[in-house]
């Protein structure tokens, strides 16, 4: 099980709700599971002088990326007692309102899986190299900077 | 040694291409860097780490490998 | 606002998993969001002196627990920066395997959903009037204990 | 005052009731719980709190309200 292969943790564009309802769904014939926790990224329309976000377009550096979230898989495992863990981050063009990150975590126990959570998702905005555009609706965009 | 060098996000704006290869016969990142803000002046001033066999590198570092990531902030999430 | 009745948070048997996604999907019209936080609690088939669990039956005093889940929705806001938080528990028969607590916090920033589901998950746990019958596969049973 | 008491778990498996109507006539809680623990004496070994009101109240309060409940531990979620 140690020398498994980095999966690819991208999809093209959002990550749909009935996507997340599924993967729920999967995890109900686990009945070592007690507790799961699962964090949802969403694209904000922030209004930054005057104009709307519209959009996030992602593109990564993938190769890196996809060892870096298997970095941190292998890591969450062995801090954590989960179950299972799944990691979805999108590429390409996330509108306002939808889902680009989806982080599922699944333990025996409660108190694992909100220690789990965070630190992958601080781990994720740390050390993947995953850029945002935030495309306004005029067409013009920034970068996204994490805070 | 020939390079394959990856831009990344708006480092990638500024050079006006993802990727492109570069002959390079010295040795550290940071003479690598002194050719690359010769002939993109605006890289100079960005915030960008330099990745090497998908590790970031500090500067002082040799090149060993033939493919160089620029990338700037992560904006992952 | 302040004098929100209590909602009904209950609902009988358990929880789908497509109630969960269409409740996600509720949220992509709330563009000020960032950051979804969602805690499951899932029935665990234990196993207690070579008996299986095969479902826990919940009962509780329902008026005081709406009661309590409605302070705990108060103080939640008061303590987080939360753009809208929605819990749902069962009663009755939730088999191994399902879903028996869904909370579901939101907010601009990830920073606070984190602390905020866990402080609710921990209240819950600790204030509502909430008794489970676990019931092995031979039917007999016994009084579940929060641990 | 007619209180109208309230079992719930394993504390209704004892009364083998849900709820029934209990004629008090003292003050405290502490006076209540030694005229149920005569009529059901398992209830006396078993771990619960009081409600009343909806809140739960210390076995030295004064019962001021007409439903009182008994709850064991909880065990939500």
């Amino acid at each position: 099980m140690k020398e498994r292969k980095p999966k690819n943790v991208f999809k093209e564009g959002a990550i749909s709700s009935e996507f997340i309802g599924n993967s729920i769904a999967k995890h109900q014939s686990k009945t070592s599971i007690g507790a799961h926790n699962i964090f949802l990224g969403q694209v904000r329309a922030d209004v930054i002088e005057d104009k709307t976000v519209a959009a996030i377009e992602y593109t990564a550096y993938e190769d890196m990326a996809n060892e870096k979230f298997h970095e941190i898989r292998e890591a969450t495992f062995e801090k954590f007692n989960l179950t299972c863990m799944h990691i979805y981050h999108s590429l390409g063009t996330v509108k306002a309102g939808e889902i680009c990150l989806f982080v599922f975590v699944s333990s025996p126990r409660r108190k694992e899986v909100f220690k789990a959570l965070e630190y992958v998702v601080e781990e994720i905005k740390a050390k993947v190299p995953v850029f945002g555009k935030e495309v306004f609706e005029d067409s013009s965009h920034q970068w996204k900077v994490n805070s | 040694m020939l390079l394959n060098i990856k831009y990344f996000g708006m480092l990638a704006e500024i050079t006006n291409c993802n990727e492109e290869t570069h002959e390079f016969s010295k040795t550290s990142v940071n003479e690598l860097l002194a050719e690359l803000f010769r002939k993109y002046p605006e890289l100079e001033a960005k915030d960008f780490k330099v990745a090497q066999n998908h590790e970031i590198v500090s500067n002082d570092s040799n090149i060993t490998a033939p493919e160089i990531a620029l990338l700037p902030p992560f904006s992952g999430g």
